[in-house]
């Protein structure tokens, strides 16, 4: 579902033919990117954009090769990456929420503390799960850092994780939607913490959107533009849930089924902002550093200084 | 004694690949008897391998029977040992142990083991018990092939032209060995053999056969006492008796030989 | 001219030097604390010089090291090019080309961690790779000799060659107690066709007179395959296997998704997902070391079983 | 007898109809719409009763549907079996082990899109396999033919090996235009390196009184590596050739991460995100299917080229 | 006229696997005129077809020099034929294919085609053209085998025991061929040969050589016309002749062929 129709185009794009590509995963809380794209929000801007489903773990690829010039994703997953030398800025904050640590409903497992000794499965070991699952960890007193370990994380591909557990190989799951919804849904599992419900991370941003380097260099306004787009696409979403997830279905963004979605998108807060995503970098990153995911000797001010990106006429409301 | 074999109305008829029968052997008759020596003589692609393959069990007649001692040939028997036309050594076996093969595959070489060197020294290969075959002149390989089969002591030894490749004085020296082999071990030997001479020498009956489709054309009963005199006039008037036969076998199906 | 070819790696090394030396860093790139492409210039060096003399002091006419040389000359310089376009010029982006040094950094200074990664990875692979050669091997055999099992297995060959890894990982999760078996399986598996392929194919090709022979000479049809069979069949099984080692190595990548520890595979994922080229490539030279030190065994194996064959399939 | 064994897959399909009649569904699987499965079954016994008879009119001897048949009669007890175990009794997990009826509900109902996907991935698969296939025999017949070639692509093969695909995709975005050249290179790498291996093996292996005859026959060099070499070693580029295809479909689920925008590997990728396995599986059976048409057309044309090989090899 | 060839203290070593060496050839000397037919007779394993190689240019010797027409020998061409001692015909080609080889090889086929048929008729295999080697018999091979090569019309002529797999009565067929083809294109043959007969019928000298390490023992020469009828005195004297040589030659190395 490509926008066709140029409407406001004029304003101040200074090549009419650019074409932004913008890279998406098929997850659900990148709706806002849908709706962009369904609800005209980038013809509004006058932007003309070709989405790319991108396969998983090739994000970072497609941006840092220029095969896509903007993107969407959690940002605790970035903070590494951009430490090792990411070409891409950060734009503005979406939404909240999406984590979950899980435990099978047999009770042997009921709070934080009982996942010491246990083995938690991740999709990764360094994306947001794992990242929120320690930081869960560590405020509950369980030690998560190198030196004193005393959970277990092992990986396991994302769609997998829940048959592990069924199978005993693993005692928890950390991971984000939709497979963490799909997987308590069907299999009714307890939800021990949630990204999306729990203080303090249910203020935390957590997706955020980013353009690369290049495209800032070569076409600034269409990254303005876009960043715009997809802000108003998000305060929409959090008026139209249901549609939303209809919309999502309907047009292969995502697989499912559209009512539980809607239920599952209703947790998240997509109240875009680009400040309180500026802040949340700190917290994130302090906190990885905290929990030995990132290198000690990164300065946390300038890595944030250096990945963000601030334009004068997007502002939060 | 053991070895007699009866072949009766064999017909066996090949199809290639584009469809078309060739017919190889039509109705052959033919009884042996046990402790004989047989020498089939007949014209190149006939189809004297193809019976000798037949009697030893590697390949079923299209009509027809052939059975040894009474008993139907069901497959192969090491008591039936074969001399290929060409050698067919194992190219991944050593001369020691290509001629050691049989004695293995029977499980008797524990028992047997200084047959292995006796063979080896029999067709002169002694020195060359480590070579491998592509190591070996032709004729050397052929001997390696002939003892191979030997060293089974067979009830009836099939060879298929297993001297053609040595030279004249080798060639002697091991048709005499073939004699004094059958005289010693009383089997029954069937010999494909160009060499009329060789025929002669060897067989007491020598079996000429018709071109394609073979048939047997003439049965010959060499009654000369071993050990046989190339020269004698007998030994002459029955080589050239026979070369006639062929001459005349050959022009049946005209060979065209022109250039 | 024997002589001189040996100087090359040598000359190659020394080139690689100057350029490393004299020529000004990029600033794009992050710089490593200790040159570590320049302190392996320097082992290569000595390692070039101990033996050409070793060559020369050896008289005999197989200069070994002559006959290597202008591949390590070459590989040197290319090493040197990378150095060229990374390091100094920064030509390619940064971030999927780190310098050298930063590579051979990971190497040396994650050593310890790495070589627990090769251990996990070495006992899964080997395990993996071992029992889908003699699986391989013996379902080769028996689908070349019997026309009833071929019926059965080639259809199940034909629907498991292209099933990506990946597909058999939730059979996998219900069927095996651990994953551990379950990553063996996945290596097995993937060794277990080209293996049977190979091994049915090589079977099938044999000409027929060789059983033909043995038969005649009284060996049963359990003789006959053992002795005739597999060792006729052992050139193409060779083949099968290298191609079967290669596969090992790449199907590790998935094996290592299913809930182990560490391991290289495991290790390259990783890195991955967190843009650490430098790392990502010290795993795969791990990885291609590995499997030329796998290969090298393989052909010892080979030759030694091989002797009679002449003109011996070499790659 | 043969006549007993053309009727087995009636039977079998009977009893699976049965079964999917008879028996409760269990509650824990969502029910399709359409019964798919039994249509399915249906067609299939439609199909199996227009062969017996297509047999029984034959009358000569190659009865080719009885020769079949016991095939098929287990194939479908298996997937009655299935059945039983997934949609009747619910012993494997829901989520991964879906019913039949869903998975070729999938398949009906997705179909337009499904085609869409084949047919990209189709595009992909051709172009990276022919040019997999023709870089592989080419290299091969150079590294078997060519000691100075063999010397420095020989390396290149064993370093390349082991190389998992997913290994590649910084380079592959780095040099190539498009990511569709990118990915016709992932397959036709994967597909070339077994192809080199086979083809320069089987060179290897000719008996060197072959080329010995062709040249004292007054053939020159190249006309021995056409006439004699390629001839000679083209049972073992077939073998190569069919690994390759093995390899170039489950290289075919890395090739489509590289921003392609649909195909049958990234149609899979995609659905298990979202665990939706009974896309997957429809995805597989699809990949599975067109796997085993493009063997059997190499099968073709292996039979008619080497229609001189008496014991072909067949698996 | 061309086609002489000239072989001047040939010395040739193999080594084996586990490292022994094995003399082949151990000084051969032998000058032979364009036009020539020289028969080779030897010892099995002697060194017959490695001094056939060596001639031909398919290996190189040890030590010593081979030239034709005075021009060293370096590699082969198609001037000089070799017919090997087990045909190897190209499994993959049909029978008028095997033969069409040479001309296809060096780019004359369209313009000579017709010699095709003609040569397949001379060897009697008309009706064979599209039958593959393996479904014709030994003696069908060993002649196309021989066609493959004469359709290339040799100045030097290499014949590796060529008819040792041929009945008598194709072989003292072709052998009529030979000299025919002989005659009429007046070029060199080099034949080796086990059969003395042969070698008195065909050859204008006949070369005897020693057991391994093989030298030239003996040159003998045949001074009959052709056509030479075999039951002739001086034919039959020098038989006995060579065969007395071979016996002598034979026994300088003790064969030892015991049972
Ligand atoms: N490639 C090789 N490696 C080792 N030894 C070899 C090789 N080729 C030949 N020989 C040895 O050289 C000697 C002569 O062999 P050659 O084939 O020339 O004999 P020949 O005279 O043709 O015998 P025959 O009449 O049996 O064919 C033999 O002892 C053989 O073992
Ligand atoms: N597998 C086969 N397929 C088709 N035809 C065959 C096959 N084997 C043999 N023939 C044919 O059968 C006939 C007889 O072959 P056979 O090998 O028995 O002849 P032979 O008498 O042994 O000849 P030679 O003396 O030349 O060895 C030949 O015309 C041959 O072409
Ligand atoms: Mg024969
Ligand atoms: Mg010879």
């Amino acid at each position: 579902g490509q926008q066709s129709k140029d409407t406001a185009a004029e304003n101040n794009t200074n090549d009419d033919n650019f074409v932004l590509k913008v890279g998406y995963s098929g997850s659900l809380c990148e709706a806002p990117l849908h709706m962009a794209i369904e609800k005209g929000f980038f013809a509004e801007e006058g932007l003309k954009v070709d989405p790319i489903k991108l396969a998983p773990g090739t994000a970072f690829e497609s941006i840092s090769s220029g095969q896509t010039d903007a993107g969407f994703n959690l940002m605790a997953n970035l903070i590494q990456p951009l430490s090792n030398g990411l070409p891409v800025k950060l734009t503005v904050g979406l939404h909240t929420g999406c984590d979950k640590v899980l435990v099978p409903n047999n009770g042997k497992i009921k709070s934080i503390e009982d996942l010491k000794g246990k083995r938690i499965g991740v999709p990764s070991l360094n994306s947001s799960p794992i990242i929120f699952a320690k930081r869960v960890l560590a405020a509950h007193g369980i030690g998560v850092t190198e030196k004193n370990m005393e959970v277990e994380f092992v990986v396991f591909s994302d769609s997998e994780l829940p048959l592990a557990l069924e199978k005993g190989a693993i005692d928890a799951i950390a991971d984000n939607d939709p497979v963490a919804s799909i997987a308590a849904d069907k299999y009714g599992l307890n939800i021990l913490a949630d990204s999306a419900m729990d203080a303090p991370y249910k203020d935390q941003y957590c997706c955020v959107a980013y353009v690369s380097n290049k495209l800032l260099a070569e076409h600034p306004e269409a990254a303005a533009q876009y960043t715009r787009a997809m802000m108003k696409a998000s305060r929409w979403i959090q008026a139209h849930p249901d549609e939303t997830a209809k919309l999502q279905v309907d047009n292969k963004y995502v697989a499912g089924d559209a009512e539980k979605n809607a239920k599952i998108l209703k947790t998240f807060k997509y109240i875009p902002s680009v400040q309180k995503a500026y802040d949340s970098f700190t917290t994130v990153a302090k906190e990885l550093q905290d929990i030995g995911m990132l290198d000690k000797s990164v300065d946390i001010n300038a890595l944030q200084k250096n990945s963000f990106k601030f334009f004068d006429d997007v502002k939060d409301e | 004694m053991v070895g007699a074999i009866d072949i009766n109305s064999v017909i066996k008829k090949f199809t290639t690949d584009d469809g078309n029968e060739i017919t190889a052997l039509d109705g052959v008759d033919l009884n042996i008897k046990a402790g004989e020596f047989i020498s089939l003589i007949g014209p190149s692609g006939c189809g004297k391998s193809t019976l000798l393959r037949l009697i030893a069990g590697l390949s079923t007649p299209t009509k027809g029977t052939l059975s040894m001692d009474g008993a139907g040939i069901e497959g192969t028997s090491y008591e039936r040992g074969l001399v290929f036309q060409n050698a067919m050594l194992f190219p991944w076996l050593n001369i020691y142990d290509n001629i050691a093969f049989g004695l293995k595959a029977r499980n008797v070489y524990r028992k047997h083991k200084e047959r292995v060197s006796k063979f080896i020294n029999m067709v002169s290969l002694a020195g060359f018990e480590k070579s491998y075959p592509h190591q070996l002149s032709g004729g050397m390989i052929q001997r390696a092939g002939l003892a191979r089969v030997l060293i089974n002591d067979p009830k009836v030894l099939l060879l298929d032209e297993p001297l053609g490749a040595l030279d004249a004085f080798t060639r002697m020296n091991l048709q005499d060995e073939l004699i004094h082999l059958w005289k010693k071990e009383k089997m029954t030997m069937i010999l494909v053999t160009h060499d009329v001479d060789e025929a002669v020498y060897l067989s007491s009956r020598i079996v000429v056969m018709t071109p394609r489709p073979a048939k047997v054309e003439k049965i010959l009963d060499v009654n000369l006492s071993y050990p046989r005199v190339r020269s004698s006039s007998e030994f002459l008037y029955l080589r050239t008796q026979i070369l006639k036969i062929l001459d005349y076998a050959g022009k049946t199906e005209d060979p065209g030989y022109f250039i | 001219m024997k002589r001189l070819k040996s100087w090359l790696p040598l000359l190659s090394v020394l080139l690689a030097v100057g350029v490393d030396l004299w020529l000004p860093d990029s600033p794009l790139h992050t710089p490593t604390k200790t040159k570590y492409f320049l302190w392996f210039l320097l082992i290569l060096g000595i390692i070039f010089i101990i033996n050409i003399i070793r060559d020369n002091l050896r008289k005999t006419k197989d200069k070994n090291f002559a006959k290597q040389a202008p591949f390590y000359a070459v590989l040197i310089l290319l090493l040197n090019i990378f150095n060229l376009v990374s390091k100094k010029y920064a030509l390619l982006p940064v971030i999927f080309f780190p310098s050298i040094d930063r590579v051979f950094s990971v190497i040396v200074e994650d050593s310890a961690f790495l070589a627990t990664c090769v251990f996990s990875s070495a006992k899964l692979l080997f395990a993996g790779f071992a029992i889908g050669v003699i699986a391989g091997v013996i379902t080769g055999i028996a689908v070349g000799f019997n026309k009833v099992i071929s019926y059965w297995i080639n259809p199940l060959v034909r629907a498991i060659g292209p099933m990506p890894p990946t597909a058999w990982i939730p059979i996998v999760l219900v069927v095996f107690p651990t994953t551990f078996a379950g990553s063996v399986f996945l290596i097995a598996l993937s060794v277990w066709f080209p293996t049977t392929i190979m091994t049915a194919g090589g079977i099938q090709n044999i000409p027929n007179a060789y059983f033909e022979v043995a038969s005649t000479l009284g060996a049963g049809r359990y003789y006959q395959i053992l002795k005739v069979g597999i060792p006729a069949a052992m050139p193409q099984m060779f083949l099968g296997i290298f191609n079967g080692a290669g596969i090992s190595f790449v199907t590790l990548m998935t094996a290592e998704l299913l809930g182990v520890k560490n391991g290289i595979g495991w290790y390259i994922n990783w890195q991955k997902d967190m843009m650490a080229y430098a790392n990502v490539y010290a795993g795969l030279i791990i990885i291609a070391v590995s499997f030329y030190l796998l290969v090298m065994l393989l052909f010892k194996v080979r030759d030694r079983i091989l002797v009679w064959q002449k003109g011996v399939i070499k790659w």
